[in-house]
């Protein structure tokens, strides 16, 4: 056990340092133009630092696979405060699908221009029937000539206002077993009879949309993957997005800023930190946050070594979106009376971030997985419990 | 000895709830949330005529005389709908006049209250919890200057109750001058807080200023919100029970789902012994003086607890759906969100509560 | 609402204290003999303050059934101290039953000797195949002449080594389906082919026993409620073991004793009462108390008013149990290093009653329906979410 | 950068467990808890001669000079097995001796440490949490006087290390006049715990009286503790896994049931970052100072936390017959018991947690 870096990877790690802090005037700030954006993120995919792996004809960098590199670049990152190479669904899932299981021409056609961020792309999965169950969705999409027409509703579509394109589970086979009869396709958001309404959320701000498709027309060609084979599509990608939750950096800085607040803050004339029962919370936290952050790096030990992460892994998001909510819960109720304050009030405390947090972080432990299906698949997968059973005909 | 209510209040309960359905249906709730008014007259008129505001104004004045258990019933209903209602301004304000009041003041205001024409907003909290921000009221020469933080149905007040930082408390009239009222905005639209700046205002002392009164309205209002807590905590309940009944997943309803059962049975568990505790601080407030603050304390502290856990629970109950604004499951999240730390959070009033038995560290 | 009793009541709860004053005398200390026991408790049915309101044919006082006076003859007895009406599985399990669903015979027989503690019971139930699932119980009674002979095992009978009878379930018609094929059979432990072995528990003592059967001989008369009749009958029973956990006066007293113990303890000079963080929790208890001695008050009107006590009583089981389980936890660790003392170390507290309670209490809250059978009850019965399902065949 | 465990560590693991197996079976360990024994001779003999008695001893005398993590996988290791064996005490001491003994004490007692012949005692409770019941102990003219409750695997020690008031350490010897050990049962009878008295002893200081041995004994005690809590806690999960996909009820395995799926799957989610956590505070305490107590301290409350769920967790998944002595589960149950309390319950370390990074009220 060191956690030292070894010469060559402190080099490395020094010189993305040095590279970010060298262009910090390109640095795309919060109202950056997208030509800003899409400049910036080329110049990293150039210097290595953003579609690092990816192969260079597809339009990435093509360095080798080094897990170790990609986590000193995303820790330059945030120790420098550089603006981090462009994720978002696209970047995260459609890429490593297409790389997957995508053709030729889809490979050439959209992975370079979604890594450069040329094109933005949203998520078609869910619908208002079809959450948990997912496989049971029921947007159709049936043959006429050259082309699938669509007909249904898909929800939780984060970036669906913003995006060009979307990559979409539609049922193309309704006779077939329900897993089986699903096809995962590509299209622009422009093809007509889309609609796109926000779906406001209790944060008060509309983090998703519904989409709705009335008739709408998409070549047959553009099924990733082929026909029928959406399910085992969309679940290499799925196993994408279950990664990406449970960061304890995130935790760590949100723990750091609470700490902070307890120390400014007083009530009735004594810091909030010296209320020995917050206080203790908060060290509790603490203790949750070191033992997250200590499972995130044998984690990446594991992964370095090209060992199996087991239970290391299938317990994170279950307990790094459940952190994230206590560590909010906690922010609030220091705050006490303030902590309610919201939308543009008056004496509203860090932009009322906290009870934002609070609020959307339960989405998140809702979200890709319930926490409930987060137990199933820990006691199955990892405990080697029986998988629920199939019930009688009733 | 019987504890359970009496007929008439569940003739009472029954005929709010019509009233209620009738006149804050999801969409007036929504209404007023979006909106700007600063009180929803329309909710408040309808409430006022069925009896709700004459509750605890003494039937000399107009009222019904009635006791605090009575209040907390009808707090508990509207926390039920989220009702946007000035009840906890009003219900603290008769308390503070017809216990402390001279006759003048009674004969001023609660007619007027008891009639639902008079509205009233109660700022206690600098003096219950201590200050921020600067905030805090000093009385100089019978005359208020200072800041008022989370003042309760501050918005569309005719009267203010206001307590000073020895814990006095005084009468002000909305319109005097030098008083300035703006709202805080909070996480839930359907009541309006506001913060009053007092400038050498105009104030008529209520009661003596030893305390007393102050204990008593703070008694007072941790019961009342923690019967709002119920009210919206009962409902959270009840919808994730019946969405549970409802949604299917996976070719049988969630609520087969032995995970999804034992959420809903955690919560029915937690809440259900909070009806009593709710009932218990309402009656010793009017019936058991001395157990009356322990018990109030207890029941703002454990409903915010419980109410958290149904909150969150029932939320996840519903899946992605019930974060979305579409069955507005949030506006009872957020409500008892509100409830929970207005007058102070658990841990704050757990210390009150402590400090009521002589169990802090001061009183080795 | 109104917590004060009416004149007559006052004045019966006012005489129930004058008498058991009046008789302190006779009271039966810890070392009391079988036969002053008895008499006590014969003292206490002629007075009408033990078996109050059963037929005074069967050995009872004969009063009509009054809730409220049962609550204030309950009441003195812990105001007073004064030691308790005889309780134990046959007063508060067989005797109801019998009078239930016994014959004449039987209630004449067994009903006396029982209220009187002339006879003392164990409940042979459980067994270790057939615990939460106790219809599968597989203690098998064949028809041999005018006996049957039983052969099996029960477990969890508390009281066995000191009982006279045992009320039992036996599978009589193995073919019959499961619930079908059950008797309740009532016999002396004195049978031969009869062996009790001590079950010692993590406590380090034997609170139950395990019982073997082997070629017990017991006459066919000795059944009650019918052959085949015991799954019915157990539940007449059942009804009556789970409303006597979690009683509030038990949570009352512990708080106060922890209150005591709290302001009495110090450490490095401190009161434990002065640790802010241990102060919050006894805080937080004590308001779950409140609310679970509120809840009680709420079950005893709704039993005066004859009204179904619905959820407030279906929750009792659970709740209480598991406060009594925090409340030894907060003890415990309060009392910290002092905390783990046991058996008869020097420095022990308290005799190590709240080490011995926090083991005791986790046995309570899996007995009598393990917590996840209650939620079950909760769900089903109180809320009507759907009862288990039914499963495939597999 | 390599956070995970070397291919020698996961061999010493397998031949440790393969050892433990064979000499502290179920049946040793409960003959040794029904007994007397001060010490499980053969138990320790065997786990010498494997080489754990002298992990921490530096190899000139005689030992493996290997660092916290080493003794803290070996720790869990007896934690998995409840194994009864004095290894806190030896480890204890050898990093004393070896941090800041003189040569003479060192070369007297490390050899014998490491071969598995001495056994050592470790009194640091009172210097650590504050005393109670008199207890204390005070150095006058070089000789030690008080006495020192919750003395570490006193009952066979040969040597003693005590921690004063001032929170200087000292070495005494077990046979010295004025020295007086009784036992101190605990619920935990796979350990020996002990009272030492001390009248006037003889004593020699270890390292300078300015309380820096005692925070690295105290976090070397916290993070050893958190591992036994972790092996123990393992098994208790493993055990109920095991009992869940056995047990039958209902016609069905009980792990079928989602309830108890999720009950374990908790267990697990909770406990398996422990792992990383006390790896890290082990491999902090010999690499990266700076962070070591805050890291130790939080190994300890944190998993005092997780295995007190666990431990209550895993009994509800065996039912009934967990709470029996049949299967001999509260082995498990007990040890975590007494492992969260010894050296501060969890509330307790985290007081010491926030005084460490200075956010206690004196530091304002």
């Amino acid at each position: 056990m060191d956690l030292a870096l070894s010469p060559r990877y402190a080099a490395f790690a020094k010189e993305v340092r040095a590279f970010l802090l060298d262009h910090r005037s390109q640095w795309p700030g919060p109202g950056a133009s997208r030509a800003e954006i899409i400049a910036w993120q080329t110049q990293l995919i150039t210097a290595g630092y953003a579609a690092r792996t990816i192969p260079a004809a597809y339009g990435g960098h093509g360095a080798a696979p080094d897990i170790l590199e990609s986590r000193l670049i995303a820790e330059a990152f945030i120790d420098t405060g550089a603006p981090g190479p462009l994720g978002g669904q696209g970047v995260s899932m459609l890429v490593p699908t297409l790389l997957e299981v995508g053709d030729e021409a889809q490979k050439q056609a959209w992975i370079g221009p979604t890594l450069r961020g040329e094109i933005l792309w949203c998520q078609g999965y869910s619908e208002p029937g079809a959450g948990s169950d997912l496989a049971s969705l029921t947007t159709r999409a049936y043959e006429d000539g050259e082309d699938f027409v669509i007909n249904g509703q898909k929800i939780w579509t984060s970036t669906a206002h913003l995006a060009d394109m979307i990559f979409c589970l539609v049922r193309t086979e309704p006779d077939a077993p329900k897993h089986d009869g699903i096809s995962y396709l590509i299209f622009s958001m422009k093809t007509p009879g889309i609609e796109v309404r926000p779906l406001r959320t209790m944060t008060g701000h509309a983090e998703f949309n519904e989409v709705f498709f009335t008739d709408v027309r998409v070549p047959r060609t553009q099924v990733v993957g082929g026909r029928g084979a959406g399910w085992r599509v969309a679940n290499t990608t799925l196993k994408h997005e279950r990664g990406m939750l449970g960061d304890p950096h995130a935790a760590e800085a949100r723990l750091a800023a609470i700490t902070k607040l307890m120390r400014e803050e007083t009530l009735g004339g004594a810091r909030l930190i010296d209320n020995p029962v917050l206080r203790d919370r908060l060290m509790r936290l603490q203790g949750e946050v070191l033992a997250m952050k200590a499972n995130g790096l044998r984690l990446l030990t594991l992964n370095l070594r090209g060992e199996s992460p087991g239970l290391a892994g299938l317990i994170v998001k279950l307990q790094g979106c459940e952190l994230n909510h206590q560590l909010a819960a906690l922010a609030i109720d220091a705050l006490g009376e303030l902590g309610i304050l919201y939308h543009d009030s008056p004496r509203l405390r860090a932009d009322g971030v906290w009870q934002q947090r609070y609020m959307f972080d339960l989405g998140l432990i809702i979200g890709g997985g319930t926490a409930q299906i987060q137990k199933n698949i820990i006691a199955e997968r990892g405990l080697g419990l029986p998988r629920e059973p199939k019930l009688a005909a009733s | 000895m019987d504890f359970g209510l009496s007929e008439d209040q569940r003739l009472w309960q029954a005929s709010l709830s019509a009233v209620l359905q009738h006149v804050a249906p999801l969409e007036r709730v929504r209404a007023f949330a979006a909106g700007t008014e600063p009180v929803a007259r329309d909710v408040w008129s309808a409430l006022a005529e069925a009896g709700a505001a004459g509750l605890l104004v003494p039937e000399r004045h107009g009222g019904l005389g009635l006791g605090l258990l009575d209040a907390a019933l009808t707090v508990e209903a509207l926390g039920g709908q989220a009702a946007p209602a000035p009840a906890l301004g009003v219900y603290l304000a008769s308390l503070a006049l017809a216990s402390a009041g001279r006759e003048s003041q009674q004969a001023r205001w609660l007619g007027s209250l008891a009639s639902g024409q008079a509205l009233a907003g109660v700022g206690l909290s600098e003096a219950v919890l201590g200050g921020r921000d600067g905030a805090g009221v000093e009385v100089r020469e019978g005359r208020l200057s200072g800041r008022a933080l989370f003042v309760i149905d501050s918005a569309a007040a005719d009267l203010l109750i206001i307590a000073d930082r020895e814990g006095g408390l005084h009468l002000v009239e909305a319109d005097t001058q030098g008083v300035h009222a703006s709202p805080l905005t909070t996480i839930d639209l359907t009541r309006r807080w506001g913060e009053i700046v007092l400038e050498g205002a105009r104030a008529e002392p209520l009661g003596p200023s030893d305390g007393v009164v102050l204990s008593r309205l703070r008694d007072a209002a941790w019961t009342l919100l923690a019967a709002d807590m119920l009210g919206a905590s009962q409902t959270l309940l009840d919808k994730a029970v019946a969405y549970a009944k409802e949604r299917r997943q996976f070719g049988r309803v969630i609520g087969g789902f032995q995970a999804v059962k034992h959420m809903c049975a955690e919560m029915a568990a937690a809440l259900e012994p909070c009806r009593a505790l709710v009932w218990y601080a309402a009656y010793a407030f009017d019936a058991l003086p001395d157990e009356a603050s322990l018990a109030a304390a207890h029941a703002k502290a454990h409903l915010s607890e419980v109410s958290r856990f149904v909150a969150r629970t029932a939320t996840e109950v519903h899946g992605g759906i019930g974060i979305t604004d579409l069955l507005g499951l949030h506006f009872w999240f957020k409500r008892v969100g509100v409830d929970r730390q207005i007058l102070g959070g658990p841990e704050s009033v757990r210390d009150l509560a402590a400090r009521l038995q002589g169990l802090d560290d001061q009183a080795a």
